[in-house]
Formats: structure tokens, C-alpha cells, sequence
């Protein structure tokens, strides 16, 4: 057992802290994010990737920094520059999903093409995947594209579509093989966003804001050869994706971030003259909580030295997303229930507390319980993939 | 022994659904919503042709003389499409306020212009339960003075109950001199929550200062057996529009509906709600017959409604998967009436505490 | 809403008190149950249905006392009885299963020879219904019989026969008609005891009683006329049978008797000198439980008055047993654990706090929880017959 | 940085491992808790040979100089096969207390006879957690008088280490005069619990009278933190059961492994449990290496892991429907070691307020 991480990390960890000291004050406020970048944005990008905090490992022929992985400079940045609270860079699914995604599988014109002014923020992208008609079973989208003159001719619609009003670009699914099985008849499109026939409808949540959009798509013309890998390849290449996004939902981080607030509320806030922390109900929730919030973060470190040693264990992996999100909204649900009539309290009401951030996490928390594969499905997968448990029988067709 | 609605009830029941089936659809909730009065003059009309609104006001000051458990069949159905009327404050909590402690020539003022629609009426007793923010107010000399946080129905009303400290309760016209009214923005805006700041307003005393603790307690008593049945009516809508959906949405060929593991949330979802029906008609039953078991009744019925309510609000939202978690489904109006209720009157946590009290289990 | 009973019920409820104040002490204990009847047992038996206590509606040509249903007697019967401690007669389920199906499709014959004996405690039967192999899915039940020189031959394995060591006779099911659909091809017979070839073995549950058995059947032979119906209509008749036992587990008397006795003991216990019921958390929760119970008392009000109105509504009856059973074992683990080291005292144990109850009822109300169709067989019942959900599709028969 | 098992420890793991899945199979489990001494000569000379008994223990005292981590990868061990063996009081508490306070005289006499398996300790420190029927013990001029509730290990001990008060740990040998040891029956009989009422019976001080609190708080540390880890091995073993068997069982011509709510109730407890795992490794690396957070840890893990286990007991029996009910398939001894588990050392309610005062949420 050894949780150092050793002299070198220790001194690359003063380094990024006295980067940090010197150049913090020109970072975004993280308000901005969810906005186009702007030239501010965009400079601190610069500064971030030419000292190696941002795009780290991606070659410097593409505009990155062209550094080795080491997951634990990866881990040190996180935890210093999430610490300050300074920005780590441009955020976006162009960055984080689409980046290394035609790394691994773009042609050489297309990376040369798409990474740098992705990575400079001069391109921004949307994600074009989920459907109304296919969220668990992602595999059955519906949105057509035929080829027609030189190009696919895209018909559907999109939902969930973050920054869709402000991107650039979008990376879509699309079936352009209707005849095949549905896994095989998918394809991987880029296109720009202000190809005419593109429709976007800011889509509202329960929460009130609309960081989601709908897209509607009627003959919406992109070149044939706007495609990753080919034809029917789509599904492969969006799980080459994925697998880029694994472990951020449910991240015991941010557990523990929001179990710290509620400390602090429990140990400010009084009702009747009473203190919340001096009522047993609500601490002993707060402990029981702080517990759960533990045994999450230890199971992080341990994913982080299986990470270090090429170590691969399932299980501990497949839980994060179900109990961190679940975790995270009865954190919130703690905040709400010991503000009590407080805690109903929304928008800019008098009386408000933490910017009545309670109440809209509590509701962003079921967004996540629900999305990127809701809790029935993580059950499934758990069940399956880490328990060894058959999946369902397919059911008899009907004649 | 009959245990349930007779034949008028449920011809209420059915008349009642009716009309908020046809006469407050998603669509009209959406636009009201975004008023945020938590009142509609048009459901308002209705209801009063409906003759509901003086349903626990005797006959003879203009009401329909029916009883408590006519009003929480009403309160049901208007949490069942998450109304915004005032019901709960003008309807319940105001006439039991003063039916319990108003004199003749009160009942005589505000039953028939309550009953005949005319008049709406805020209630302040939040700080009866728990002060916060040194809320409180005070009486002295014919005025009030302090701060009322969490007037149920208190954005539209013409007048105000109030609880000065746990043993009084005056009228305050709206628009009194020295009141300021503000509106406190909630999850759930289909409801008008207010605060009203009170500096030397002029106040009418009902019954006599100092004397009225049971004529409070039974206003509590009656908003939180009200609040109950509005969970009921909202929670079964969540959990029949889960089962809607799930019936009618296909993933990997076949409606979600067909599977054990969505069946067994939706079971659990009602096998949970089920036996709350007959506790909010038992409930509602003791607050007219039987005085005994009124307050326990109404402690018990609101938070165990409030602790079942809160995971259906949550499961069914999940059933709903991203769809549930958009505005495109309206499905969060419930989810956020859910979340007031919960809290309004006292939280399930405080309420349980009184009915530890009122049990003799520790002292008070 | 009317809660009272009426007037001519009131008299009822006065005579059934003198009854039970004149002759309550002859009442064998509660503890004797589970045994096979003595004298005293028959001889309270024999009162109880001359005076329309017992056997109250079964027709006095077969030794009941014949009188009409009525709901309400029963009703007040049971309160008057249980809240008096005194015993309702003689149990097991020959009385409560076998005599009403008898009733409804015995023949003449059978109904002449079977019930009075079994009324008055003559005959006692064991239930031979459970196999090991067949617990949810009872239908798919193997003991076999099959008929040589006019007699059935049965072979197989029975489990859960409760008072099989000292029963006289059993009732029981066995596959009849192997070549049938599995539902088609089950009888009901009747059968000694004592016939040759078969074994009864306790069986020893977590508790460590052994109220229960196993019983082995090697080539016991019945004659083939000792059957209820006709071959391969057992299902159908044990069907009947089992309508007559619904609304047992779960029963909200149970529950709030339970809690009231957790009320007592949080009353009376104390840790470090605070009394149990001065905790806050275990405080909240005994509320909370007594709230559940308050929900499940109304339920079976509800439940009488439409059973008197001949009123049908299936979720109320459906939620019962879901609902009930996890109450109870709630309710247990509440007392286990505001007794905290006290609570896991066992057996005979010094300091042992209501002879050890909470721990034996803890898992005995788990052991109901599984029995009669356990918390996951509800779940579909309530979703598919309650809800209205479709049933799983039947699964692909392998090629 | 390496979080988790080392090459070695990932040996002795399987070694402890293999031992406890060969040696102590089911019947013996069997056979033992009819005699329910919690002990058993063949289980002990079979972990002495496994050179487990001192794993706390420096080499110069005779034991294997191993680490706290080691010792609660053998208790898990031990929790996985519900084995009966007083690894917990012996192996674990009693050195604790008695490197933590004892001399270098008691250190000698006492640990290497530990470490060969010649000498079995109980540990009586319950009332230093909650007092019920006037528990505790006095020390006085070389005597101890009182109770000791709920004595870890107790039945088969030859000595017995007992907290005096708070701040004061005494030696009492098992047989000496003015003792009285009565076994105390619990659900789970792999555990030999007993009282021991004590009428001046002459008693060693370890350290010193009045100011070893720290010593108590590291012993009940130490105990609370090898807990956690014998919940997460019977937890564990539970899990994999329901998993087996339902693989195993057929119902409705399936694997009742295939279906959705069974799957989801199995793949709760895996998802609650999982973590567990890496909780209790660092809860174990802080009683050695991180004082600073050792007793929050010790009081978290306990409280965490019990509240994780109750569900998995009662779940793994449903999973088993009537079969787990039985005594057949002895399931229900994991079910009712985790119940003991749960209370011993204090339950998790008032272990998690132990929580909040070492916090500074609230006073002591």
C-alpha cells in the first residue's frame, strides 16, 4: 500500500501549483462554460497546451502538446486545477469525444484537417447520437441518410444536443444502410451546422434551463467523403467514442464536493432556533451519506492504481455511474429536506439559499440517473457483465 | 359499516375528475405556470358552478354543507392535474379557521363571499411549525407586526389568516397599510407562496387573543390532511402516466412495459400508494368525527403521503428516462408539486416529531 | 362513511363477550398450537361450534353449526376472540383448505366421510402441495403417480408440509398425466398417513424450529377413488382451495400488534441511561412504521367494506402481502436494532428481552416474505394483474 | 502510489483463502455452532500453521511483523466462511491493546504466546460504548469488580483484556478467583460472546490506570475496522450465493438467473458492496500508517458496511426463496454472523454519532 506518488510527481505537482500562482488570475470563470468560446477562452487554451495541461498527449502535429501518457500528471492537474478553481481548458465533446476519436480512427487528411482548430477552440462541436425513439437502445436510431449526387442526404431528428446552437460542426449517427442488421447499418458523418434544412429547438428540462437541444434534420446534404472509417462502420466508431467517456458520471469528486456544502449548510442554517447539525435526523442522514460518499472514493483511488498497472477489473468500474449519481442526488435531497419550506425555495426567491443550487442539482442528479444509460440499464450491465448473469431470453416473434 | 365514498361522493368524485380532466389540461398548467399566481379566474368559475367552494361552509352562510371528506376528494383531483387554484388556504384552511374561532357576524362577513368564489384567502401559520429568518408575528392593540413567511395561496388572495404566535389568529385585509407583500419563487409555481412584512397593519382578531390554540391546530390539521390528499391525487397520476408510457414505448422491440425490472418499479410504486387512499379518507373522516385521533390523524396521513410521494416522483421521471428529465412532458409540474407539499405545514421529519408528542411518547 | 357495525351487530359483539367471560377459561393456551389436538382442544372445539364461534357457516349435516355468512360476525368474532387472548378453535389447514373445497367439489360421499371428523379434531391433515423443485412455478410440480391394480403409486418429494409428523391424513398434488400440459395433467388425492412408503423427515428452518417437514414418498399406493374432481383437474381444485386462504400474510393486526409491542419495549429499555424512546433516530423511525401501519389498517377497512358490498377492487387486496410482510420485518428490525447488543441475544440467553421474539420474528417474517409467492412473484401480480403491464414475452425456444 | 493488495499480500490472501475454502467447509460449520465455543482446535493449528496467529505481531515478540492490512484480509477470510475462531479478540484486539499500553514484560509474556496459539484473549470493552444493566468495571488496588457485557471471543479465552472505565485496561486470566463467566447466546454461534461479573478479582494493569484512553480508542479501532472487513467477506460470499444458485434454479422452464428483477436485485447488492472492498483496505491502512484518520475510518466502515450487509442478508435469502429460509443450504449463518456484526463494538447508529463528535459537528 502506497498512496505517494512518488518524488517526480510530487515535484510536477509544485510546478503546475506555481503555474497555477503565476498565470491563474487569466483563467475563464467556469460560469462561462456552455458558451462559444471567446478570445479569452481561447488564450488560456494556448497557454494550457503549450505547458502541457491541455491536450497533453495529443502529437504536436495536430496542434497538441505532444507529451506521453502518465495518468498521473493527468491526476495531479485535475486535482490542482480543480483545487483553485481555475479553468482546465476548453471543455465540449469535439475536445473530449471527437478528438480522439479520428486519432484512432480519421485519415490523416481528416486529422490534420479537424484536431487543431478543434483544439483552439476555433471549431466547436456538437454531438449528434441520441434520439428521441432510441435512448437505452441507442443501436435502433431512426435519422436516414441516402446518398444522392455525391452526397448523404440526412432526414430526422436529434435530441440532447448540447451547444448545438453555438457549434460549428456536429458528429452525428446516422443509418445509411437501412437493409443491414441494425448494428452494421450505421455511418459516422461530420457536418457543418449552418448546412441549410438543419432546424434547432432549444429543448427545455425540468430544471428550466435549455443546455439541450432538439435537431431536426430535412435533406440536410453532406459530401460523402464527410464520413469516419465507412459505410456501416458508425456504431463501431461511436463505441471507440464512448469508451473516451467512461467514469465522469457518478464522480466521487463531485460527491464529495457537494457533501462538504451541505456540512457547511447544516452547520450555518437553524430552524427554530436550532442549528440542522444539532438534529440527529439530519446528521446521522449526513453521516450515512459521508460513508457512502468514502467507500466511493477509495474505490476511485483503486481504479486509478489499476489504471497505473494495466490492472483491468469490472466491476469496480461498472458501479460508479449507478450509485455515484444515485449518491449525488440524496446529497441534494439531504440539503432540500433539512432546509425544509427553505429548501423549496427556487429562481431567484428571496430567502434563497446557495443560489437555490440544491433544488436544481437535485433535478440535474435524475438527469444523470437517467442518462448516459439509466439505472435499469447499469443494473443489466452489472448483472451481466460483471455477475456472469444471462441475459434475458430473446422473445419468441410473433408469427 | 361503510368504509369509502357513499353515492354523492362519488358522484363528486366523478364530477370533479370530469372537470379538471377537461378544464385543465397540460397545456393551460404550462401558460398559468409562467403567471405563477397559483390562480386562474376561469378554473375558479368552474369550481364555484361546480358549488365547491363552499364545501365544508354550512348551508346557511351560503356553502354546500358537505364535509371534510367532500373537500379532500376535491383537493385529490386538483393535485391529480397539479391545479393551480387556491383551494387548499380558501376553501379548507380558511373556513375551518373561521368556523373554529369567528363569531356569528364573522362567519356571516366571509363564509358566503368564500363560498360564492368572491373572496380568496391566504394562510400564514408557517411559523406555528418552525421559525426561520426571525419570522413571527405579533398583536397588540388591533395591529400586527413581524413577518409571515410561507402564506399558502397568498400571491391571489383578498385577505389573510394569520397565527400571532400559536393561540391567536386575525384577518388582514390585502393592501393594508403597512403590508408588503413578496412573492417567494418555489419549485412548484403552480402554487402562490408568499411573505407578507408587517408593520403596525390593522388586523381583525378571530375569536379572542390568546385563547384560540385548538381553533390553530385544527387549521394545521386540515391543511396538512389537504396537502396529503393533493399528494395522493398527484402521486397517482405520476405513477398511471409511468405505466402509460411504459406501455406504450418500445426499446430493443418491445414496450418497456414488458420488462421485470420497470414492472417491479411500477409495482413497488403502487403497492406503496395504494393503502395511502384509505388513510387520507380515515384521515380526512376523523378531522369532522372523531376529534380524538384529528391531529395524529393529519401528522400521520401527511408525512407518510410526503415519504411515499418522494420516490415516485423520482421513479416515475426515471420510467420516463430522458424524456421525463425534459420540460417536453410536463411531467416535472408533479414532481415539483410533490416537492412543496412535502414541505409545506412542517416537514415529514417535524410533523413526526409532533405526533411523538401528541402520543405522550417524550414531552413536548 | 360509517364506521359502526349497527345495532344488531353491537348485540352480536355483547353476546360474543359473555360467551367468551363465562367460558374463556377453558380455552386451551395459544402455545398448544402446531400440536395435534387433545381433549381439551376438542372439547373447546365442540363448544365454539355449537355456539356458531367455529365451523359458523359450514352446513350442520357435516358437523358445522350452519348458520348464514356474515361478514361482520366474523369480523367481530375474530376481534372479540384475539383481543381476549382466547383460542378460535382448532387451525391447520384441513379445516381451513381442505373442508370449504370440499364444500365446492367434493362429492357427497367425500363430504359425508371427511368433514365432520376433520371439524371436530378427529382427523387432522397435512397439505401436500410445495416440491423443492417447484416453488413459484407450484404447476410444475414431479411427484408422480401413476395407477396400478386400481390404485395410484406415488413417488416423489414433498417439502413444507407443515404438522405432517403428527398429521392423520394429507391432501396433496401429484402429477397424474405426464403427457398433459403441465397445468392439465395434476390430481388432487387424499391419503393416510400411514400408508407404506412414506418417509417424513423435520425440516429445520433459520429460526431453528421445525415446524415444518419434508416427505418422501416411495411407492405409496391410494386407492384410485380416494380423489378430489377428476384426473388431472388437480390444478383447478387446488385453485379453489387456495382462494380460501388470501389475505392471511401481511395481516395488519399482526403488524400493529408488533408495533405496539416495540412502543413498549422503546418505553421500558435504556442505553447509557437515555430510554430507547429518547433517541431521535429510532423514534423516527418507529413513526415512520407506525405511519405504514396506520395505511394498512384503513387498506383492510377498506378491503371489509367491499367485501360486504360485494364490491371488487384488486389493488388493495393485491398490495397486501407485498406491503405486510416487509412491514412486519421492519417493525422486527427496528426493535433488533434500538436493542442494539441486547438484540442479538438468542435462545435462552441471560438478559434475553421478550423471550427473544423480535430475533425469531425478524426471520420468520422473512421466511414470509418468500413464502406464499414471494416479494418478487407479487411484483409481477401487482404489475400485470394490478397495472395492468404485459407479461414478460415467453422466451425463444432453443432450436 | 499502489492502492491495494502488494505481491505478498495478494499471496497470503490466496494462501488464507485456500485454507478457509478447504479446511472449514460447510458441515464443520455445521458441527460447530451446536458446540458454539467459537473455537476450534483444528481451525487454530491450521491458521497457526499458516503463521497467521501473530500477523500483527513484530518478529521480535515471535509474531510475523505484518501489517493491519494483513490482518483484515484474514478476517475477511474468516467472515467469508463464517468461521468459528477467535481471530478478532485473540489476533487483532489484544495485541493491539497490548503494544499500544502493555510494558516490555507484558509484551514478551504475552505476545509470543499469541503468535504460537497458546494463549486466546477476549476482549471485553463494551460498556466503553454503551452501557445496558449497569455494565462496567472498577479497578482498584489491583482488583476489578463489576460486569463486562458482551466480551468479544470470551468463551474459549484463556485471559481476558476488560476496559476499567474509559481510560484504564486490565489482564484478568480466565479462571481466576471471584470470576464468573456466563456465555451469552446469541443469533450467531460461530461467536463465543459471554458476560463476565467480577467480584474483586485480581487483575494486571495494562500501562496505566486512568490514561490509556488512547490505547481503549485504538483496540476498538482496530476491532471495528477487522469488522467491516468480516462483513465484507460473509457479504460477499452471500452475494456470490444468491448469484449461484440462481443461476442454478430453474423456475418457469429458466434460469431464474434470467430474469430482469432478480438480476437487478443481485445487481444492487454488488453495486452497494463493491465499493465496500476498497473501504475497508483504507480504513485498514489508516490504523497503522495515517493516526489521523483512523478512528473515522474505523467508525465508517463499521457503520457503512453494516448498513450495506443487513439488505444483502435478507436479499441473498429471498434469492433462495423457501431454500434460504431453511436450515438445509446454512445460509442463514452468514445471515446471522452479519446480524451480531452489525451490533458488536456499538451499532452503527451510535458508531456514526461517535462519527460526528470526532468531526467537531457536534459536541462530545
Amino acid at each position: 500500500m502506497d498512496l505517494s506518488y512518488g518524488t517526480e510527481y510530487d515535484d510536477y505537482r509544485d510546478e503546475v501549483r506555481a503555474f497555477i500562482k503565476e498565470h491563474g488570475h487569466k483563467s475563464p470563470a467556469s460560469s462561462k462554460q456552455g458558451n462559444k468560446p471567446d478570445t479569452e477562452d481561447k488564450a488560456w487554451q494556448k497557454l494550457l497546451i503549450e505547458r502541457g495541461y491541455a491536450a497533453r498527449i495529443i502529437p504536436k502535429e495536430y496542434g497538441g502538446y505532444g507529451g506521453e501518457a502518465d495518468l498521473l500528471k493527468s491526476v495531479i492537474i485535475d486535482e490542482e486545477f480543480d483545487g483553485a478553481g481555475v479553468s482546465k481548458g476548453l471543455g465540449g465533446q469535439g475536445i473530449s469525444m471527437l478528438v480522439p476519436t479520428l486519432l484512432e480512427l480519421g485519415t490523416d487528411e481528416q486529422k490534420k484537417k479537424w484536431i487543431k482548430p478543434t483544439l483552439m477552440g476555433d471549431i466547436f462541436w456538437a454531438q449528434g447520437y441520441s434520439e428521441p425513439g432510441a435512448g437505452s437502445d441507442l443501436a435502433s436510431l431512426q435519422t436516414k441518410a441516402h446518398v444522392e449526387d455525391g452526397k448523404f442526404v440526412i432526414n430526422g431528428q436529434k435530441i440532447w444536443t448540447s451547444s448545438a446552437h453555438f457549434a460549428d460542426m456536429m458528429f452525428i449517427l446516422v443509418r445509411t444502410e437501412p437493409d443491414a442488421p441494425k448494428h452494421k447499418g450505421i455511418s459516422y458523418l461530420l457536418l457543418p451546422m449552418d448546412t441549410p434544412g438543419i432546424e434547432i429547438k432549444p429543448l427545455v428540462t425540468m430544471t428550466g434551463e435549455a443546455t439541450f437541444n432538439e435537431v431536426f434534420f430535412e435533406d440536410v446534404k453532406v459530401p460523402t467523403d464527410q464520413i469516419v472509417a465507412k459505410r456501416g462502420e458508425g456504431w463501431m466508431v461511436a463505441n471507440a467514442t464512448l469508451k473516451h467517456e467512461r467514469g465522469m458520471l457518478g464522480d466521487p469528486r463531485q460527491s464529495s464536493s457537494l457533501l462538504h456544502q451541505v456540512v457547511a449548510l447544516m452547520n450555518e442554517e437553524s430552524v427554530n432556533g436550532v442549528r440542522l447539525m444539532d438534529s440527529p435526523l439530519f446528521r446521522d442522514r449526513l453521516l450515512k451519506l459521508q460513508g457512502r460518499v468514502m467507500a466511493m472514493q477509495y474505490n476511485s483511488m483503486r481504479l486509478l492504481t489499476n489504471d497505473l498497472s494495466g490492472n483491468t477489473e469490472l466491476m469496480p468500474i461498472l458501479v460508479v455511474k449507478l450509485i455515484g449519481t444515485h449518491l449525488n442526488q440524496d446529497i441534494c435531497g439531504l440539503a432540500i429536506d433539512a432546509l425544509g419550506e427553505l429548501g423549496v425555495l427556487y429562481d431567484d426567491s428571496k430567502y434563497l439559499r446557495n443560489s437555490g443550487m440544491w433544488q436544481t442539482r437535485y433535478m440535474f442528479m435524475l438527469g444523470l440517473i437517467i442518462g448516459g444509460g439509466t439505472s435499469h440499464i447499469q443494473k443489466n450491465i452489472i448483472s451481466e457483465h460483471g455477475l456472469g448473469m444471462p441475459r434475458e431470453p430473446k422473445p419468441q416473434l410473433k408469427a | 359499516m361503510e368504509f369509502g365514498y357513499s353515492e354523492e361522493q362519488k358522484m363528486l368524485d366523478e364530477s370533479i375528475r370530469r372537470f379538471v380532466n377537461s378544464e385543465i389540461p397540460l397545456d393551460r398548467i404550462r401558460e398559468l405556470v409562467l403567471e405563477g399566481t397559483g390562480f386562474d379566474q376561469t378554473i375558479w368559475n368552474g369550481l364555484s358552478e361546480l358549488g365547491v367552494l363552499g364545501v365544508i361552509i354550512p348551508e346557511e352562510f351560503g356553502g354546500a354543507g358537505m364535509g371534510f371528506l367532500d373537500a379532500t376528494i376535491i383537493q385529490e383531483s386538483l393535485g391529480y392535474v397539479v391545479a393551480p387554484a387556491p383551494f387548499l388556504g380558501t376553501c379548507i384552511m380558511a373556513p375551518t379557521a373561521i368556523l373554529a374561532a369567528g363569531s356569528d357576524d364573522q362567519k356571516n362577513k366571509w363564509l358566503p363571499e368564500i363560498a360564492a368564489g368572491n373572496l380568496k384567502v391566504g394562510l400564514g401559520l408557517s411559523e406555528v411549525t418552525g421559525v426561520r429568518e426571525n419570522a413571527g408575528v405579533t398583536f397588540e392593540g388591533g395591529k400586527v407586526s413581524g413577518k409571515a413567511m410561507f402564506v399558502i395561496d397568498g400571491e391571489c388572495a383578498d385577505g389573510y389568516i394569520l397565527a400571532a404566535g400559536k393561540s391567536t389568529l386575525v384577518w388582514v385585509a390585502a393592501g393594508a397599510a403597512g403590508l408588503t407583500k413578496t412573492k417567494l419563487n418555489t419549485v412548484d409555481n403552480t402554487r402562490g407562496v408568499v411573505e407578507l412584512v408587517l408593520d403596525g397593519v390593522e388586523a381583525e382578531l378571530i375569536g379572542s387573543a390568546g385563547s384560540e390554540a385548538a381553533a390553530v391546530q385544527k387549521v394545521i390539521d386540515a391543511g396538512r390532511t389537504a396537502l396529503a390528499a393533493d399528494l395522493l391525487g398527484t402521486s397517482q397520476r405520476m405513477l398511471e402516466r409511468a405505466v402509460e408510457y411504459a406501455k406504450e414505448r418500445k426499446q430493443f422491440n418491445r414496450v418497456i412495459a414488458s420488462f421485470q425490472g420497470l414492472k417491479h418499479t411500477c409495482a413497488t410504486m403502487a403497492a406503496d400508494l395504494e393503502p395511502c387512499r384509505a388513510m387520507v379518507w380515515y384521515a380526512a373522516h376523523c378531522q369532522q368525527e372523531i376529534a380524538d385521533e384529528a391531529t395524529l390523524l393529519a401528522c400521520q396521513v401527511k408525512s407518510h403521503l410526503s415519504e411515499v410521494s418522494t420516490p415516485i416522483a423520482n421513479d416515475t421521471t426515471l420510467v420516463h428516462g430522458g424524456m421525463g428529465f425534459t420540460d417536453l412532458m410536463g411531467l416535472h409540474f408533479w414532481f415539483k408539486r410533490i416537492g412543496l407539499s412535502r414541505q409545506l405545514l412542517g416537514s415529514p421529519e417535524s410533523v413526526r416529531e409532533e405526533a411523538a408528542v401528541l402520543q405522550g411518547w417524550i414531552a413536548a
